[in-house]
């Protein structure tokens, strides 16, 4: 049997008041792809971290090829041939393209000047595997979300790597975008190259991964051969318990506790109308770009509308700030959790008061008494873990920090929840929490809506749906003729269609797919 | 490389509680050498009448630098404080060598401090400029102001009756240390146990967010920079009290003096972090090496070298007993 | 004390002249044991306050009193001074010798040195209203001196400017006002400008440069110290006017004896920090034994030019000297 | 609120130019009123000696703002450049005056400022301190041993072959024009065409993700705070070249200059962000108004008043032409 491309032996990391990994051992061989498991805080980004020289593991070694290296700096792995995709987007928004994707170890004319047009040509040719309208020169920020992620991936493509770690790649991709990316993938295991991929989407590693490792509470709890086990066995791994497979249920009532009429934008938005009605969860799908996060950010009073009318059971409101639209009832889980929706240093208590201090501050001094009983009920209700409330919230899992985010919400009273990719990065057990929750709130009485661009997700939870297409609604499709297939035939641009473009969501359907 | 041990993580209460106090911990064991080394070298060091002049000779940094720290957490700076407090100085004074009475005298000069303040701020929260070249810029407008309303002069002869409000003493303290106490007193209350404290370091911890989750940012960075004002126009009631005259070129570099004190005391200019205990501290950290630089009678070349190399040595310390974060 | 009138060091009629002592008081008397003074003083960057410092020395060496000068880190170091100010108060010195940043910083010690019985004496420049000992020069005649000057030696008149200190300074306000007055009396003189240098070079430098180019026909430039005025000069140089436009500084440090007596600066006042030193600490002294001295000890100064320069730059007794027989002269 | 039109979007190359020049723009609009305002006012004003003083006066500015803005941009500050150069200046300055060859001794003030800034630089660098108080902290000391170097006397005597290297002229323009536009010219291709340009701007923008894309950001940050330093020193060169003598007390708030150029050319506090060619706007901006001043026989009061109000005009025209980012 010849020796692996890589090898995790006895891996341990221990950061303050945390044992995220714990005598983490596998391999994955040349040409493999190998898909890596686990709930949010199994420790799946502290191990690829460690692979990709950010973090020092405290005890165990990696090895490449059977050698042992040592991967001290970001630097040193690279050297080692083992290219990374960050969870975490790690770019500069002012640079360009090209720049970010030769950040580090630029090409250079006479080792002297930075050469800007070879770097755009070959980053170019990077790109064009997957998404060939990213131009390289264009300044980062100027992107989207998912464009940026695009050149991350095609970032660690240029790089002639033994292995590349994959952590959570497509977060912000669309289905289409992914199906590209398999095949870059693919081409990458047959030049013999050892992938690492993580991703909370069950359906694209059972797509393109042999074998996957699962991992809980920083253990492996097994090594698996894909073809010869269930997504629900994989998940009953993942969980440790069996998931239950939960059907729609609507909790829609008569009145109407949200109606939106002529809602535009200056940027994106265009006459947008809607109706919203107590407890019902109203999905927005669309193609990325759609301006869905757009319309989101409107209703929150993050932006200002340039027309149209909103009107709260029945009274014409103004939205022009996040606090105004809280006031009226209205929150927003945002979709870019770490530069919208997080204070970094600041507790979980913290970070979940924030939108309440009214509640928690009735006499203008914070009832800490009070908050720490409504932050413990509302966390557990969205199972923190690990459970430290006074903890900084930078120190937690990307999916936990969501659970806080949610759980701001709840304790501000809201009845109006607007969720923007609410399970992005979100493993499949907190997944099912969080629909879970979302049905709660329904039944409870809340108005949510909920932006995703995963359509399951949109079909598991909404009574009805909005398809946006540039900017304005295409079509309202109602739990009768909702379907995947119709989605998507609404959301893509007709001209794309005829030319048999496939912008289409997820299972956009055999035709789509072609 | 970090700054709690493992043991900790079963009792997280406790942990945090640990955390914070071993930020300003590292301040206190910095204050504690300092104290220790002029203590061993100067004779009297530990007089009674000397530790209350060192706080005496803090209390007016320590104040301006409790603002300074508000400002800070902000995520912004303010240069300004030292000409705000000499045009709410000048304008007291003047006002009460015209015979105005005191309260009137004093709420106008703190209204000053107040306005200009507010002037930072909406620069600042509203238009959108850099902190640092707002108070930059202010800095030479409201001293060019109190020179302007001077003609240059100091003001002089105050009421005996005003200077003794801020001369007298209470239970042996100086009346100075006795109002700064309580101002870091209600700063303390406000950044622990107020919705406003919460919202100064979301704000600076992160803007976007803070935003998205319906925090008043223009308001919260107007506040801290109104506080900032108040904070320095109550200084220079103290000093003017102190000194019996007020003039236009007072408060020349105290916003260097107020920055060290609140960077020693662990405030992080990054903006999200600081701390009331930690700046007091810091302030006390100054005035003590002063003191004690003067009472072994060092040159003031060799004083100046002192005073960089400790506040380096102090972030040293600091650096070393708190870790990165 | 309060009933004390506040203190104009110009104008206040209780004084007299540094040369007087003697023989108003007698010699020098016996001291208690022990005896020790403290000094504070604005800054040690400016030749001026070390040399200060000097006459406190050799004063205390020649009747053997220790004397402990320190100085704020900075000329605008206010708290600073205090700061030092009550720790001399509080270490028991004797008496404290005073040079306060401004006319109210030291304010308290006035009243910290009054209950602990120690007799303060205010140094030169900025006075404090309360003060009860003054010793120094008039500020005022520093500008006066130089107007007086032009007055003589140009007798047509014509342009001048003044390059002054930082804006607010007591000492910079006085001699730029002891100029400007004096100056535009016969209406002969143009002041066509009054701008800060900041007591620093190369502000100065620039200023002088941009007046120069605006009146190439400038006779001539005053300015609030010597520092000031060697830039100035420099830039009076570079412009190519060193024979047309007189140049004037104040404070009379080595440099700029040093550079009149090469024929660049056209002169400067000399307050004579080092003398100064020296009879204010006897002065101080002469309270500390018991003594009543009037509220001003006014210290000389004068205006030195190439002509008169080694008159007054010799070793301390020789200017003690030449200074004696001005007094005598009444100069 | 975006400072794009939608149009834009579609061409980002384009777009990405106009963003470049629209900022510098905005600076250079800055400097044109102000221009138009002394040419109304100053009769003489645009002389062609008058134009040549300004850029004369704004030289040394201008070096310091290039080193200034290297540091802002890999997000720190440089608060010792003025006592760098002092010390520096007094170094070179004795050697001189005891005979040292010029080349030597120039070399040993610019190693001495290269010395100054490598030490602010591990200080921030890999002792991970704030650069806001470390150079604070440099600042007093480094004037503190410039101070105790010359017991507190300038150096004077400077030989007139010395002088004569910075005070010729070029094709009629000062030698200190004609170098400071030397740096600016290799600042500019440093930052816009070197990786270090590169590793500055995502050091600055970034420094999480700079680090994982493998740039050396310790060695990025210490080459900033050296260029810095050798910029401070070489200012101090041009300058004792020009007075004939070097003072220890050179260079008192040349910070506070040196950043406002940088910041009113664009150069953000928070890092990541800044313009060669704005800075020098900037620092022409700040010589121009001094000039203007002068020549109008503002008084000093006034002058002030004017410095701080046109640095906050020049930063409102800025925000006003380039949008928020
Ligand atoms: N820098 C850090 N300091 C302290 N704890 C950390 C740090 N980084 C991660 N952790 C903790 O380590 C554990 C593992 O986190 P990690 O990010 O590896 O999880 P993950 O499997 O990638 O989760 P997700 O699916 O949400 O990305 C979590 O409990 C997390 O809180
Ligand atoms: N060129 C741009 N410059 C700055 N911000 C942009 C630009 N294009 C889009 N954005 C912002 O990015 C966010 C997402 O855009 P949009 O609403 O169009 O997408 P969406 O339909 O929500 O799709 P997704 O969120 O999946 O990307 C919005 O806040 C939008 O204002
Ligand atoms: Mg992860
Ligand atoms: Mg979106």
């Amino acid at each position: 049997m010849p020796v692996p491309r890589l090898q995790f032996e006895s891996i341990s990391k221990v950061f303050p008041a945390v044992r995220a990994l714990n005598d983490v051992s596998f391999s994955v061989g040349a040409g493999e792809i190998h898909g890596l498991l686990g709930e949010n805080g199994a420790g799946k980004s502290t191990l690829l971290r460690i692979l990709s020289g950010v973090y020092r593991p405290t005890a165990g070694s990696v090895l490449i090829d059977g050698r042992p290296v040592t991967l001290n700096n970001p630097v040193a792995a690279r050297a080692a041939g083992v290219a990374m995709i960050h969870q975490e987007l790690q770019q500069v928004p002012r640079l360009s393209v090209a720049q970010n994707m030769f950040l580090g170890h630029p090409l250079t004319r006479g080792g002297v000047f930075v050469a800007r047009r070879e770097q755009e040509r070959r980053a170019a040719s990077a790109l064009a595997a997957i998404d060939p309208s990213i131009d390289p020169a264009a300044p980062l920020g100027s992107l989207k979300v998912a464009q940026r992620q695009i050149v991350e991936i095609a970032r660690a493509l240029l790089d002639r790597a033994r292995i590349v770690a994959m952590d959570e790649p497509t977060s912000s991709l669309t289905p289409s975008e992914f199906e590209r990316l398999a095949q870059v993938i693919a081409g990458l295991a047959r030049d013999g190259v050892a992938v690492v991929y993580v991703s909370h989407k069950l359906d694209e590693v059972f797509g393109i991964c042999q074998r996957a490792t699962i991992m809980r509470d920083g253990v492996v709890v097994d090594s698996v051969d894909l073809a010869k086990v269930s997504e629900k066995a994989v998940v009953a791994m993942m969980v440790g318990r069996e998931l239950a497979q939960e059907q729609h249920r609507s909790h829609a009532s008569g009145d109407v506790r949200l109606s939106v009429r002529g809602l535009a934008s200056a940027a994106k938005v265009r006459d947008v109308s809607f109706g919203l009605h107590r407890g019902e969860v109203l999905g927005i799908a669309g193609l990325v770009g759609s301006g869905r996060t757009e319309l989101l950010r409107l209703l929150a009073g993050a932006d200002r509308a340039s027309a149209g009318t909103i009107e709260i059971d029945g009274k014409s409101v103004k939205l022009s700030s996040p606090r105004e639209a809280i006031a009226a009832g209205i929150g927003l889980v945002p979709e870019e959790r770490k530069r919208e929706g997080i204070v970094p240093l600041r507790s979980i208590s913290s970070n979940m008061a924030l939108a309440s201090m009214s509640v928690f501050a009735p006499r203008g001094v914070i009832d800490h008494t009070k908050l720490k009983q409504v932050a413990s009920e509302k966390m557990k209700r969205v199972n923190l873990r690990p459970f430290l409330l006074d903890r900084p919230i930078r120190l937690f899992s990307g999916g936990n920090q969501q659970k806080a985010i949610i759980g701001r919400w709840l304790a501000a009273g809201t009845r109006i929840l607007l969720f923007d990719e609410p399970t992005r990065g979100i493993d499949v057990g907190a997944k099912a929490e969080i629909y879970h929750l979302i049905e709660e709130l329904a039944a409870e009485g809340h108005s949510v809506v909920v932006v995703s661009s995963e359509l399951p997700e949109v079909i598991r939870l909404a009574d009805r749906v909005l398809v946006m297409r540039d900017g304005a609604v295409a079509a309202e499709l109602d739990r009768a003729s909702l379907s995947e297939q119709a989605i998507a035939a609404h959301a893509i641009p007709q001209t794309k269609m005829q030319a048999g473009q496939t912008h289409a969501g997820r299972s956009a359907g055999p035709q789509a797919r072609q | 490389m970090t700054d709690i041990g493992q043991d900790t993580a079963a009792r997280p209460r406790a942990d945090f509680l640990h955390r914070f106090s071993m930020r300003d911990a590292g301040t206190l064991i910095g204050l504690v050498v300092i104290l220790a080394v002029f203590g061993a070298l100067v004779p009297g060091f530990f007089a009674e009448r000397n530790l209350i002049n060192i706080l005496q000779q803090s209390s007016i940094n320590a104040c301006l630098a409790l603002g300074m720290t508000l400002v800070i957490i902000s995520g912004g700076i303010d240069l300004s404080v030292g000409p705000t407090a000499a045009l709410s100085a000048v304008i007291s004074a003047s006002m009460l060598v015209a015979g105005v009475p005191f309260v009137l005298a004093i709420a106008a000069g703190l209204a000053i401090g107040l306005a200009c303040g507010l002037l930072n701020g909406i620069l600042v929260a509203h238009v959108g400029l850099q902190p640092f070249i707002v108070t930059l810029g202010t800095l030479s407008t409201y001293r060019a102001l109190a020179l302007i309303y001077t003609g240059g002069n100091p003001v002089l002869g105050l009421p005996p009756g005003f200077r003794a409000i801020f001369n007298g003493s209470l239970f042996g303290l100086p009346m100075s240390v006795i109002i700064v106490a309580a101002v870091a007193l209600v700063a303390w209350v406000v950044l622990k146990k107020t919705p406003f404290g919460e919202y100064l370091l979301a704000v600076g911890g992160n803007e976007e967010a803070a935003y998205i989750a319906g925090v008043p940012i223009a308001r919260t960075k107007i506040a801290a920079y109104m506080i900032s004002g108040l904070l320095a126009a109550l200084a220079a009631q103290i000093l003017i009290g102190r000194l019996g005259a007020a003039e236009p070129i007072l408060g020349n570099l105290w916003e260097l003096d107020a920055i060290a004190a609140a960077a020693i005391g662990g405030a992080s200019l990054m903006g999200g972090k600081g701390s009331v205990v930690g700046t007091i501290l810091g302030a006390v950290i100054l005035g003590t090496m002063r003191n004690g630089l003067t009472l072994m009678n060092v040159q003031s070349f060799y004083q100046l070298l002192a005073t960089g190399l400790i506040i380096l040595a102090a972030m040293l310390i600091d650096r070393v007993t708190r870790g990165r974060g | 004390s309060a009933d004390l009138a506040p203190l104009n060091s110009d104008t206040e009629k209780d004084r007299i002249d540094w040369s007087q002592l003697e023989a108003k008081f007698g010699a020098f008397p016996k001291l208690p044991d022990g005896t020790k003074a403290g000094a504070v003083s604005k800054t040690l960057t400016n030749e001026y306050w070390r040399s200060l410092g000097e006459g406190y020395k050799s004063f205390g060496d020649r009747v053997g009193v220790p004397v402990v000068y320190q100085a704020a880190q900075s000329e605008g170091d206010q708290l600073g001074q205090l700061t030092i100010a009550e720790g001399l108060v509080t270490q028991g010195y004797n008496v404290l010798l005073v040079s306060p940043q401004t006319d109210s910083n030291l304010q308290p010690i006035m009243e910290q040195a009054k209950a602990a019985n120690v007799p303060v004496v205010n140094v030169n420049d900025a006075v404090i209203p309360q003060a009860e000992h003054y010793v120094g020069n008039v500020q005022r005649d520093n500008g006066v001196r130089v107007a007086k000057w032009f007055i003589k030696n140009r007798p047509d008149g014509g342009k001048v400017a003044i390059v002054e200190g930082q804006a607010g300074v007591y000492a910079a306000v006085q001699r730029t006002d002891g100029f400007k007055t004096t100056i535009s009396e016969g209406g002969k003189f143009e002041v066509v400008a009054s701008v800060p240098g900041n007591w620093d070079r190369q502000t100065s430098y620039d200023a002088a440069t941009n007046i120069l180019q605006q009146h190439p026909d400038l006779i001539g430039f005053y300015a609030n110290n010597d520092g000031m005025a060697l830039g100035i000069f420099e830039a009076v140089k570079a412009a190519g006017l060193r024979d047309k436009v007189a140049v004037f500084g104040t404070d009379g440090i080595s440099d700029a004896y040093a550079s009149i007596r090469a024929g660049e600066l056209t002169g400067t006042v000399d307050s004579f920090p080092v003398l100064t030193g020296e009879v204010a600490l006897e002065s101080a002294l002469r309270l500390v034994a018991g003594q009543k001295l009037p509220r001003v000890v006014a210290t000389p100064q004068a205006l030195i030019t190439k002509d008169n320069a080694d008159r007054y730059s010799g070793a301390g007794d020789a200017v003690r000297k030449a200074l004696l027989e001005d007094a005598a002269a009444g100069n």
